[in-house]
């Protein structure tokens, strides 16, 4: 088994204490009980979603799905601290923060059931869609920061990546851009020990979070699994932002305790002892117990946070299954705003290809053509 | 001391294998996941230098396993899971090239090689003719590539054109099992470097593998004779070109389709040989239409025998979009019925 | 406090320009780099949300004097000097657009912008079909391109080919001062993203530019008529086609010259109704034979008019190999006798 | 004027005063007077080598020439601290390292006369060719070093690269996997302040040396202009490799007190008042001026080493002027090291066609092909 490693801030012991921290407690002023109780639901929330998807992966209905379990606290702490007009530049397995800026349930699972490679507008939500090719979107989230500099806007970027994206070149050039040009953006990376197969160790022999300094950048390390160590840290790196000084990094310290997709297995690579180990770090768990020493944890609200919880799963069912499959000459739309002879003529060629078939409906049979309906498939 | 330090963790202990391993012996059935990880060990026995280097090729043995038991076997300084970063993947491919080594890079998929392009155009394409032969880049870059496994974007495209364009590289891409084992091996014994291209969505299926090197990596194969249009294909569109041949001589066709293993060089030989007997050129691949292998060939093809040609070659390919969702991949990947459609324009059916 | 700190020097202060900046008004003699840097300058004239990005474009001007002058008069808030990183170039311009801006980044020469491949074809050219169309990437990406100056290796690459085989970009190359000037305002207008490829060795020759829009940049145009045989060119080398087309009429033969000027899409009823007259095609370009966009159109040219083709197309272009040195580019590069050896060729001279 | 860093390690002072140093000053033992005489020597020679270049690029001799004028002591005491057995991944402007590596003098300047794309074998002097491909050589000393782990070999590899380099993402993914892996490289980074145009403050808000730690590779920061404080700083680095203890970075503070290439005009973006202050620090009068104060300066030495460097100068130019050019045909030769049936066919059409011409020399005229033949542009 691996040690854990905890140097790092936290606010919220494993098992619900609340331990005073003189940097970090005046950021979280404002977080009452009810505030508590309100991320509490949030977490308990976005596990219910969680493992429904995971179901409907199960059953046929989704074709693949990157679960956040275990990484609760990390993605509302952090997402409940953004303002409306801050913007969030995610990877994929961000379902927590989409919950939080408002995407709507059946639009998170719209790409994983195939229906659409991205699930909403990201104008309507200020939140991109995910990001599949590692670090990619910690350049973007550069650019728009640059962006909002130049606008005057005191608004932020906050772009998400994992542990093992720190390895890739894109991720340091961001760093070097967001360095260079002194601009608003966060770079949170969530640190869930594993990227796949791979131990944390085999990205960096040293911490995450001391990468950035040395690019000039600022960084926090904080108990990812603390929901309130991490709303405290990313409420810093916002204000450092919004008031003109520029990036700061936050390496929020978690664990995967689900597989990397529902294609992966991971008893082929992980100590059960380590998810054993991580399991009593529970980042749900935690909370609940704070609210239970401070009283709030009644029957009814904990009735009251399930039949949410149950909802919301039934909602997200409900939608995912609803999903319309799309017409088949959409496969043209979008590729580019404006028109495009080249792509015209093969719309019109296949267009009249389809209408050539004589049985309704008119589309191909491709018999024998083994494409899966349901996509399945890795990350 | 000065030495800006922090405390380091120790670095991996790398221990050789113990037990001997042993190849393939005699004729097996296997899957072409399991004749590539087959063929990847018989390399590994027959040369010490060759080392396996990518993400989550070691105890996960790669997410379709294709590595599977390796690290095992060959222990970590063989099967080395690097940090996830392709174009350092390739990179250290070159420096391990200059020390002597043969690695044998995996890119997990299609649409993750592009971080390592550059590597791969500007260091491994052209080190041996920057160097004057000095240096030699005896690289295999394994790419598993091609759709219609039904997953999230990136994960269903097939690049390889963009390799045919640049000079210096050779490029391949297996349709079977057989394939798999012989031109792996093939491959990384090459002196040259190869991107390996592997039919993702015909992993799981089985064929027979003797264990030999076969024909050279070069050469096509007529893996169904026909006298009347000459359809060309490769990778996973070789099992759909062999079901089209079928249905068209169900429908009194007769359709001559060759594997081209090879897509640089292309064996213009032997589609040549083919289209002065049939007249006719049908070309099918899942990439992008515009700046795809199709238009070359048509292109060569036309300059080679035009005299032969008894109407416009044609191409069944990917539309020029990006790769779509799953649920409309079909839409975008040619299958029987599009390449028959193909075949009876081509003989103006 | 427990940020894990270091004092960092203040960013650089960001201040808009003070005189208002004049554009072209008047049809002026200028060079291929001056009227290009006309244009970018009326383009920021015409919208504040137009900014420079690149290595070297300000104090310096690029090492080719494009962007000479634009940061004095626009202020380092609208020409950015970068630091020297092209995937974090495009990556940052992706960002830009996001948040409304529409982006030129300069890539310093052609061979330096495959580290931002991967930006490119997976985000920039995706991330309109990705959304849906809810999010719009127009961006220019300016890529000093071609041989023929004596340099360095990666100096002179024509890496258009890989652009044009990725769907959802646009791709420009322009040969003259007035496209130069017009294409670039274009471009930068266009809500698409487009490469825009500047014929390097033509930097320095002059023309006369009229400050209009002009052609859609997706037409081709005729430079030179003529009924015999239809060559097709773009960038650096429609200058010597069009040599090659005087040339030829010496010697009675009638060429046309047609500068395709967009690559992506290509303008094919143009090249067809030439075709459709001639009967025969050249097509030339630097990039390499196999896999260049000459093999593209010949396929697409024969697709469309195979009828009318009384011989094969002919391709005049770079031989398969890296780019030489300077001291043999002109055994690779099509020259004019090379040229008018493809037209002898495919008149059955 | 931008104010000058000295928070580095110096051994040498601008005024040639020795500085102990305890750290160091173990390193550097064997130096002694006949030593420094060596290393000055080496620096006059490579000063030399480079003037001369620069005047054969202005003669049209050569098509471009990166000048490494103010960076000799960079190069020398790093490249004199190697054994033959280590393996240098440079860039463009380590004609001093070369120099050291026995790299022949016709064969530094052939790929700048445009007569081959690279001008040795960098096998028989255990040294790369120049990459240009800013960084992408730091990734292959990494690969290299990991054989030589593999091999158990205590030799090192060395990659150099500048303060730009620093911002690629190649050069960050190579402290990504030297640090993963641990293996014998060291990290030579040669900041002269300037990328072409761009001063460092562009790439980097902290100090270039401050980035490795973060990576978990510790990182030395001396006066590149201080050829002692350089050879001490790479020995110590290659001593931690030869040993297993994994990579070390070096940063060298520098000056590149010439263009960025013969084809540059630092007029247009450099302050005169800057080179003015580093040209008061220069690394060769230093050296220079200790052996002054140690009395080894006598008019014999001195002649001594302006014969050679004459005589150096003088076989440079002989070489470079003599150098052949290469055949038409050989433009195809080494694209592939086994034969190729598409180039084959294009080499013979193409030997055909050049067969057809009457006239000898049996070459096309290409009368109006505004080919340079020699060669120029940037870098
Ligand atoms: C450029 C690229 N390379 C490889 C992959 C395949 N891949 C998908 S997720 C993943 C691991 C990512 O690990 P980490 O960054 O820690 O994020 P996590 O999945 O743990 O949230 C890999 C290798 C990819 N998507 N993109
Ligand atoms: C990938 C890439 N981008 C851009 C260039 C163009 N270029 C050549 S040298 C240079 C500046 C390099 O600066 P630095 O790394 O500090 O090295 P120096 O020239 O100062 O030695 C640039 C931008 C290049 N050669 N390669
Ligand atoms: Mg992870
Ligand atoms: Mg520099």
């Amino acid at each position: 088994m691996t040690a854990i490693s905890t140097d790092f801030i936290q606010l919220l012991s494993p098992l619900g204490e609340r331990m005073p921290h003189a940097d970090f407690d005046p950021w979280l002023a404002d977080i009452d009980t009810a505030a508590l109780a309100a991320l509490y639901e949030d977490m308990v929330v976005v596990r219910r979603i969680d493992t429904e998807a995971t179901a409907l992966q199960r059953q046929g209905e989704l074709g693949l799905w990157p679960p956040l379990l275990g990484q609760e606290a990390a993605q509302i702490g952090s997402a409940r601290a953004l303002r409306d007009d801050d913007y969030v530049f995610p990877s994929y397995r961000e379902n927590g923060v989409a919950y939080c800026r408002g995407v709507g349930l059946t639009d998170l699972v719209k790409v994983w059931r195939g229906s659409a490679q991205s699930g909403w507008d990201p104008a309507s939500v200020r939140m991109a869609t995910p990001a599949i090719i590692i670090g990619a979107q910690t350049l973007h989230a550069t650019g728009w920061a640059l962006g909002a500099r130049f606008d005057g806007a005191d608004s932020v970027a906050v772009t998400y990546f994992g542990d093992g994206a720190t390895s890739e070149g894109d991720v340091n050039e961001a760093l070097v851009f967001a360095a260079s040009f002194q601009v608003p953006v966060v770079f949170f990376c969530q640190n869930n020990q594993w990227a796949i197969s791979e131990p944390v160790g085999v990205q960096a022999h040293a911490d995450i979070a001391s990468r950035a300094p040395g690019f000039g950048i600022p960084s926090l390390r904080v108990d990812g699994n603390d929901v309130l160590a991490v709303m405290a840290a990313t409420r810093i790196a916002l204000d450092r932002a919004r008031t003109g000084n520029g990036p700061t990094f936050i390496e929020a310290v978690t664990y995967r305790m689900g597989p990397h997709t529902t294609a992966d297995d991971p008893t082929r690579y992980r100590d059960p002892a380590d998810l054993a180990a991580w399991g009593r770090r529970d980042p749900v768990l935690r909370l609940r117990a704070l609210l239970e020493r401070l009283g709030h944890l009644t029957p009814e609200f904990e009735a009251q946070i399930a039949a949410r919880a149950d909802a919301v799963a039934a909602e997200l069912r409900a939608g995912c299954i609803a999903l319309p499959d799309p017409p088949a000459l959409s496969v043209f739309d979008h590729v580019y705003a404006t028109p495009h002879a080249g792509l015209d003529r093969q719309r019109d060629e296949y267009a009249g290809y389809l209408a050539g078939f004589d049985a309704a409906p008119t589309e191909p049979t491709a018999a024998t053509q083994p494409v899966a309906s349901t996509p399945k498939g890795s990350l | 001391m000065t030495l800006i330090d922090r405390p380091m963790s120790h670095a991996p202990v790398r221990t050789p294998a113990a037990a001997p391993v042993a190849g393939l012996t005699e004729t097996s059935t296997l899957t072409v996941a399991k004749a590539i990880n087959a063929g990847l060990r018989q390399a590994m026995i027959d040369d010490p230098k060759v080392v396996l280097l990518g993400e989550d090729i070691g105890a996960l043995g790669g997410v379709f396993r294709v590595t599977s038991d390796l690290l095992a076997q060959f222990g970590p300084h063989r099967v080395i899971d690097t940090p996830l970063a392709e174009s350092a993947i390739i990179g250290t491919a070159v420096g391990l090239a200059y020390r002597g080594y043969r690695p044998v890079a995996e890119i997990q998929f299609d649409g993750f090689i592009f971080p390592g392009f550059d590597q791969i155009v500007n260091q491994v394409a052209k080190l041996h003719y920057r160097t004057q032969g000095a240096v030699r880049m005896p690289i295999t870059i394994r790419v598993p590539f091609g759709g219609g496994i039904g997953a999230a974007e990136h994960h269903s495209e097939s690049p390889e054109a963009y390799f045919t364009h640049a000079s210096g590289l050779r490029v391949i891409a297996v349709s079977d099992a057989q394939d798999a084992y012989s031109l792996i091996r093939q491959a990384i014994a090459c002196d040259d470097p190869v991107l390996y291209f592997e039919p993702k969505r015909r992993y799981h299926v089985k064929g027979e593998v003797v264990p030999q090197l076969g024909e050279p990596m070069e050469r096509a194969v007529v893996v169904s004779p026909g006298t009347e249009v000459t359809l060309v294909c490769y990778g996973a569109l070789v099992a759909t070109a062999r079901d089209a041949a079928l249905a068209a001589a169900d429908e009194g066709m007769s359709v001559e389709v060759i594997d081209l293993r090879s897509l640089a060089p292309v064996d213009y030989a032997a589609v040549e040989a083919s289209v002065r007997k049939t007249g006719r050129l049908v070309v099918t691949h899942e990439a992008a239409n515009s700046g795809g292998l199709g238009g070359e060939i048509v292109a060569s093809i036309t300059e080679r025998c035009f005299e032969y040609l008894e109407a416009a070659p044609v191409r069944v390919t990917g539309f020029d979009i990006p790769y779509p969702a799953a649920k409309l991949e079909r839409h975008h990947l040619p299958d029987l019925d599009r390449i028959l459609a193909g075949v009876d324009r081509v003989l103006g059916r």
